[in-house]
């Protein structure tokens, strides 16, 4: 294990040695380099924001025929630092009446969901920062922590367009977070397992090979999850200001900001590992450091996808993100899962049988989900067709106009 | 003293105040965050207690949902920001009486229990703990009625919800 | 290492702290959170007792699993009600809930 | 057809015609009379052919035409019934035969077949007439049929059914039944005008006391079966059986009386009801409310005659135990009887101005004589008188019924309201109806005896021979005087009805009847006359050897042995020589010149004891008196008030009140006050504690809690302390 193949393994067996030779006993010790690599770990994702935020911002402009910042340093690198310096020096509002502990610890939460989903995730063979068996689970309550801190930053800045904003994006988050689960279930399935790595090492076929459905629906509720793209309303500028930040300001706006890239980019890292292969490549096995290239090239492929579909489409209404997710993602998701479910089962049952070539099983069967997948595409389109003749008819019949709408007396009395 | 012994004790002492605090602070949104903290508290025991499934678990579900619904209702259901006066009823002192014997009463009949005062056994294959708990819970002759009855529980739980609770304008 | 009496004495104090919340908050939601409190008392005491007597077996984490589903349940059902109440009482006092008497 | 067979058949036709007529042809009247004349006419054949079968038989009395089947099973033995055709039974069926069926011919023209329909006639009334206007226009009333016309056919064939019935049978049994289905038409035909309430009250008085009779019979039959085991005359006439039932004596040991007299004495009781002897002879006046064909065929030749038939039948019986002409007890009572009965009824007859009733009283006294000749043991006297007073009496009555007949015509032509049937207001009808008055006065010169020529003498005679010959002085003596009565009253009638002058108006314009009425007088006469001849008896001193004594020799063939003939006495014969002329002519010269309105010349002469006389002696008041009124009494106050009323609902009502009164006092000191107090105090109490413990109910959610948990800690308490102690 020398340091060009792993360099992160490496300087953590040096820095334990280092510290046993101190005389500390192995626990603490131990303690103390988990505690460092939690560190760094963490410091690496807000760096990587830095760089994530001035990628965006170059990717709006080229797409939209413009340069975008190129001012500080070569191309703008350097453009995101001015920003974090503005933005630092910004005074602390608290908006009267609101509760102050509440409203300081909302960014906190919002920002800490975002961290803690990078404890998980594997760069490399060897690097990841825990690995817990029930990495998939872990994903999915530090998702739900995220929504809480929205709630109680709308709830706490003592506003009424905040806490309207607050509630909306709260309702997008939880209603979403159903459909990424049942994705992530099937993953989970396929690889047999629910730790991350492990599920990394299944994936000798990408699973998005496997399940092409599961990787789209996976994709989509982590975009309304993060609230970016198409499904934005949380901060809808045009419609409710900023939404539950509007009372922020300073620090804990920045705050919000960072938590909110991040967040972006962390699904897309989610996405390379558990449907790209994370660090799967040739000779990822050995390198471990090749691995962790392997990862990133795949993480900011995602990326780029995701800041394309920003850019491109138009904001969605917030009864057709909903009507999409409970009427389109959540049952589609659910058929999915069963089907490869029996899938899989028929799959091994039947294995044994077939005196495939050791090899080949695999391959043979991602065909089949490939197939099964496919079918299911065309199942889908072909009920969307019939329902979209249906949705025109109706959207033509003459609406009332001029109808007082009866105020909704459930959100505020 | 042992290191884990340090943990329990203190992350207990967090999970008690929390606690108490969750039943005497008088914004109910704030008793509602300190139910939050209890609630890891209790996730931090399951960790310690070699249940990390049950641990995440505990946050997904308690955290993660019940947390949020409680917020939500506390948000729902208030005329005005702020409350106002006491927040505990008139003979808050007898519920603190029974409370008290209660605890009594417990600890009393837990120490004249045999097994009061087991030491934790070594735990031998961990691995296959999850996959038998996943088998135990769907094979017909371990507990697939409870779990089969919970997720009716669960179904009947969410149309009750709906329609109680539901706008009965539209 | 921890003794089980620990654990039952940390739960069962958590236990009287749900029930002091329920006996004696005056907010139905309060009310909720003191049988939440309970409920988390009993789970602890499960796995607890499923760490402490039977690491083998299952039954200590079905059972917790099941209190898991039916703690959801009634929170769910419970708020809905509260919610409903308000609306039609415009109060979630528990004293001002008082009509199904003679 | 056998003798046997064709005497099983006798009394079918008329059973068929009553069933017929009531069942199918009610309403048309001639054919239900076609039929009904065609059944008398059947059976008439039917016993003419037995009558001629019989005579030929050589000692038919031995071994008579009998055939016998089983009817009711009593036990392992079986009651047989029969019949029994002897010279006893083949003579009475001959006289049967003919009456019957000329009664039936002249009740086609009684009840005016071919006359149109009543004004206003009514069922039950009758038929008074109807106006018919004549080819020149003007009105004049002609008598209207009969309404009721058929059902009056079906009585009277089921009364020849019954009749024929009791002649054939060979058995008392049968015999009794036959009696019964006679009595019962009696019943139906005396009341046949059902609206007047007098034929109401005559068919009931007329059932009531033949039914008696008819109790104390059925006695006797039951006290005979049971003696003796069977009721067939085969058995009940055999020597052995005679002298065991005279052995053994009575039952209740009665006045010392033998089995044989007791039974003789129940049976004869019967007859006294149905041939009218004196204490049981009140209903025979009354019961001539019904229709005359009635009158002539019941009350005078069958059914009365059914009863002197029975003990003719039973003679052997009732003769059993005399040695030598000593008279047996029932035979002296039957002597007694019969006398007493002659001379009462003749007494009365002769103070009646009622034609039809005159006829009843000499019918009485008839009987009287036969029942007195049985008594003296002249049996073959009695049956001979039996016979020819069957023949002359019916065609007395006949003709009765054609006088009524004729002045009723006159009495519709002339509109005048006078009773058609009372002798004082006819007079003269010898010119109006030739017929009737010639055939009327041969019935009436046989009724009292007219010497040579009529039967009625050589029988009537035969009897005071006999009395004469057995030395019955007092019995000859009677009789003598009953015959001298016969012939005065007889003479009456004859001078009141048909000479002299009409006295009224009606009696002027009579007419003559029509054929249907006056053939079958005709025929009757001519019996009236012919059958004496057949009983002359050898020792008559001219006429005795020319015809033998037919009557002697078939009917006395019957009994065991033949009686003994009578030597020739003359004295028998010059009194009843002067009997019948003298009444006769005293009867005609009387009554010669009775002018309208005029008193009746015997009520001058006996005053007082005329009227005596004419109220019957007030039997009717005096049976009034002992039972009618205190069978009301009976009924109405003593059963009906104090038993019924007083006693019964008495008790009711007592127990009722009391019953009342113990409910009234268990509800007002027990039920309200302990059972209902009860309930009200447990729903009370209940209420109260309601009421207190109400208060746990706050509605607050937390202080049920609370309470449900100090509970809780309780029963912990109690559980760890005490349970883990031990």
């Amino acid at each position: 294990m020398n340091f060009i193949i792993d360099p992160i393994s490496f300087i953590a067996n040096w820095l334990m040695n280092l510290l046993l030779s101190l005389g500390l006993s192995p626990i603490v010790s131990n303690v103390i380099v988990k505690f460092i690599g939690a560190f760094l770990l963490g410091t690496f994702g807000f760096s990587l924001v830095i760089f994530t935020i001035w990628l965006e911002r170059k990717l709006y402009a080229r797409i939209q025929d413009r340069f975008g910042p190129n001012r500080v340093g070569p191309w703008g690198i350097f453009q995101t630092f001015p920003d974090m310096i503005k933005i630092f020096t910004k005074e602390y509002i608290t908006p009267v009446g609101a509760d102050k502990i509440v409203y300081n610890l909302a960014p906190i939460f919002s920002v800490s969901a975002v961290l803690l989903t990078w404890a998980v995730i594997p760069f490399a063979p060897t690097i990841v920062g825990t690995d817990l068996n029930v990495g998939v689970l872990y994903l999915m309550a530090v998702g739900s922590i995220g929504a809480l801190g929205i709630i109680l930053a709308g709830w706490s800045s003592n506003n009424k367009y905040s806490l309207l904003g607050a509630f909306r994006s709260v309702a997008q988050v939880v209603s979403y977070e159903v459909p990424m689960i049942l994705a992530l279930l099937i993953p989970v399935l396929l690889g047999q397992s629910m730790g991350v790595n492990s599920l990394v090492y299944a994936q000798d076929v990408w699973f998005i090979f496997l399940s092409p459905i599961a990787a789209l629906i996976f994709f989509l509720s982590c975009l309304a999850e993060t609230g970016r793209a198409p499904f934005d309303l949380l901060e809808a500028e045009s419609e409710l200001v900023a939404g539950y930040q509007t009372e922020y300001s300073g620090l804990k706006f920045g705050m919000f900001y960072v938590g909110e890239f991040l967040h972006a980019f962390t699904i897309s890292a989610l996405m390379a590992t558990l449907f790209l292969g994370g660090w799967r490549g040739p000779w990822a096995e050995q390198v471990p450091i090749l691995g962790v290239a392997w990862f990133f090239i795949k993480a900011f492929l995602v990326y780029f996808f995701v800041v394309l579909i920003r850019i491109s489409m138009p904001r969605l209404r917030i009864d057709q993100m909903l009507n999409f997710n409970w009427k389109f993602l959540t049952p589609l998701a659910l058929v999915l899962l069963i089907i490869t479910a029996i899938v899989e089962k028929s799959f091994m049952v039947i294995a044994p049988s077939l005196n495939l070539m050791e090899t080949a099983i695999p391959w043979v069967r991602a065909g089949l989900h490939l197939s099964v997948n496919l079918i299911i595409i065309l199942i889908t389109v072909q009920i969307l067709k019939t329902h979209r003749v249906k949705e025109v008819q109706i959207v033509g019949k003459p609406r009332l106009v001029a109808v007082a709408p009866e105020p909704p007396a459930s959100v505020i009395s | 003293m042992t290191v884990e012994q340090i943990i329990f004790l203190f992350v207990a002492a967090v999970t008690l105040i929390a606690g108490i605090s969750v039943v005497t602070s008088r914004n109910l949104i704030h008793s509602a965050l300190w139910l939050i903290l209890t609630l890891s508290g209790i996730a931090v025991f399951y960790v310690l207690l070699n249940a990390g499934f049950f641990a995440v678990i505990q946050v997904v579900i308690y955290i993660g949902a019940i947390a949020i619904l409680f917020i939500f209702a506390a948000m729902l259901t208030r005329r005005v920001m702020q409350d106002t006066g006491p927040q505990s009823n008139s003979n808050w002192w007898l519920g603190a009486v029974v409370a008290l014997l209660f605890f009594a009463g417990i600890t009393l009949i837990l120490i004249n229990w045999q097994g009061f005062a087991t030491q934790a056994p070594m735990l031998t294959n961990t691995s296959g703990q999850l996959s038998q708990l996943g088998l135990a819970l769907v094979s017909p002759d371990k507990y697939v009625l409870p779990f089969e009855l919970a997720s009716v529980l669960l179904v009947a739980g969410m149309i009750g919800a709906i329609f109680v609770a539901g706008d009965k304008k539209q | 290492m921890i003794p089980l009496s620990w654990y039952l004495i940390f739960a069962a104090l958590l236990f009287c702290i749900g029930i002091y919340g329920v006996l004696v908050r005056k907010n139905a939601i309060a009310i909720l959170m003191g049988i939440e409190l309970m409920l988390n008392a009993v789970n602890v005491n499960l796995i607890a007792f499923w760490r402490y007597r039977d690491p083998a077996g299952v039954a200590g984490q079905a059972f917790a699993i099941i209190v898991f589903a039916v703690a959801a349940a009634e929170v769910a059902v419970g708020l809905a009600l509260i919610i409903s109440i308000y609306r039609r009482r415009n109060s979630v006092v528990a004293d001002d809930i008082n009509l199904l008497k003679w | 057809m056998s003798t046997e067979l064709l005497a099983w058949l006798l009394p079918l036709p008329p059973l068929l015609v009553f069933f017929l007529i009531i069942l199918l042809t009610n309403r048309h009247k001639a054919l239900s009379h076609s039929i009904a004349v065609g059944a008398a006419l059947l059976s008439w054949l039917g016993s003419m052919v037995i009558f001629f079968r019989a005579i030929q038989t050589e000692h038919l009395g031995l071994n008579p035409y009998t055939s016998a089947i089983n009817w009711l099973p009593t036990g392992d033995t079986w009651l047989r019934i029969g019949v029994w055709i002897d010279p006893l039974s083949a003579a009475t069926l001959f006289f049967v035969g003919w009456t019957v069926l000329m009664i039936f011919i002249y009740s086609v023209g009684y009840h005016n077949y071919g006359q149109p329909q009543g004004d206003h006639d009514k069922k039950g009334l009758q038929p008074y007439g109807a106006t018919v206007a004549d080819e020149h226009g003007h009105k004049h009333v002609v008598p209207s049929i009969e309404p009721m016309y058929a059902r009056f056919f079906a009585f009277i064939g089921l009364f020849a059914f019954g009749m024929y019935t009791l002649v054939v049978s060979d058995n008392l049994l049968t015999l009794f039944v036959g009696w019964e289905i006679m009595g019962l038409c009696s019943y139906l035909l005396i009341g046949f005008w059902y609206q007047k309430p007098s034929a109401r009250a005559a068919m009931i008085k007329a059932f009531l006391t033949t039914r008696v009779g008819d109790v104390f019979m059925l006695l006797g039959i039951a006290y005979l079966y049971s003696a003796v085991g069977s009721l067939s005359y085969s058995e009940i006439f055999k020597p052995e059986t005679l002298n065991m039932l005279v052995a053994t004596p009575a039952v209740g040991g009665f006045l010392g009386l033998s089995a044989a007299g007791m039974i003789g004495i129940l049976l004869f009781i019967g007859t006294i009801g149905k041939s009218a002897q004196w204490p049981l002879h009140v209903w025979l006046p009354d019961a001539m409310e019904g229709p005359t064909p009635v009158s002539a065929m019941i009350h005078a030749a069958t059914m009365v005659s059914a009863g002197v038939y029975m003990v003719i039948r039973m003679f052997p019986l009732l003769q059993a135990g005399s040695e030598h002409g000593q008279l047996t007890p029932v035979m002296t009572l039957m002597t007694v009887i019969g006398a007493f009965t002659a001379i009462f009824a003749a007494t009365i007859a002769v103070a009646q101005n009622d034609i039809k009733r005159v006829l009843a009283y000499s019918t009485i006294s008839q009987l009287g004589y036969m029942i007195a000749a049985l008594g003296i043991g002249a049996y073959v006297a009695a049956a001979f008188h039996l016979i020819t007073h069957a023949f002359f009496k019916a065609l007395l009555f006949l003709g009765s019924g054609s006088v009524i007949h004729g002045v009723e015509h006159g009495v519709l032509h002339t509109g005048e309201h006078v009773d058609p049937q009372d002798m004082f207001n006819m007079g003269g009808l010898r010119k109006k109806m030739p017929i009737t008055f010639w055939t009327f006065l041969i019935g009436g010169l046989a009724l009292s005896g007219f010497p040579l020529v009529t039967a009625g003498f050589w029988s009537k005679d035969e009897i005071l021979a006999d009395a004469f010959g057995h030395g019955h002085w007092v019995v000859f003596v009677t009789l003598a005087l009953a015959a001298l009565l016969t012939a005065f009253y007889t003479g009456r009638q004859i001078t009141l009805t048909f000479l002299g002058k009409p006295r009224t108006e009606s009696a002027n314009h009579a007419q003559e009847t029509p054929w249907t009425m006056t053939l079958p007088l005709v025929v009757l006469a001519i019996f009236s006359i012919g059958i004496g001849w057949a009983g002359i008896s050898e020792s008559f001193p001219i006429l005795g050897g020319i015809i033998p004594n037919f009557a002697h020799e078939f009917i006395g063939s019957t009994l065991a042995e033949l009686p003994e003939v009578l030597p020739f006495n003359i004295w028998p014969l010059i009194v009843s020589l002067i009997v019948a002329l003298g009444g006769l002519t005293t009867g005609w010269l009387v009554y010669r010149n009775q002018k309208v309105g005029e008193e009746d010349p015997l009520k001058i002469a006996l005053g007082p004891l005329h009227t005596l006389l004419q109220n019957k002696y007030y039997f009717d008041e005096l049976y009034d008196r002992i039972f009618v009124r205190p069978a009301y009494w009976m009924a109405d106050t003593f059963t009906n008030q104090i038993l019924d009323k007083g006693i019964i609902d008495g008790t009711l009502h007592f127990v009722a009140r009391i019953a009342s009164s113990v409910g009234g006092i268990l509800r007002n000191y027990f039920d309200k006050p302990v059972v209902n107090g009860f309930g009200d105090f447990v729903g009370e109490g209940v209420k109260k504690v309601g009421q207190s413990i109400k208060v746990i109910q706050t509605g607050r959610v937390q202080q049920y809690l609370i309470m449900a948990l100090i509970l809780a800690f309780g029963a912990m308490f109690y559980f760890v302390f005490t349970l883990l102690q031990n």
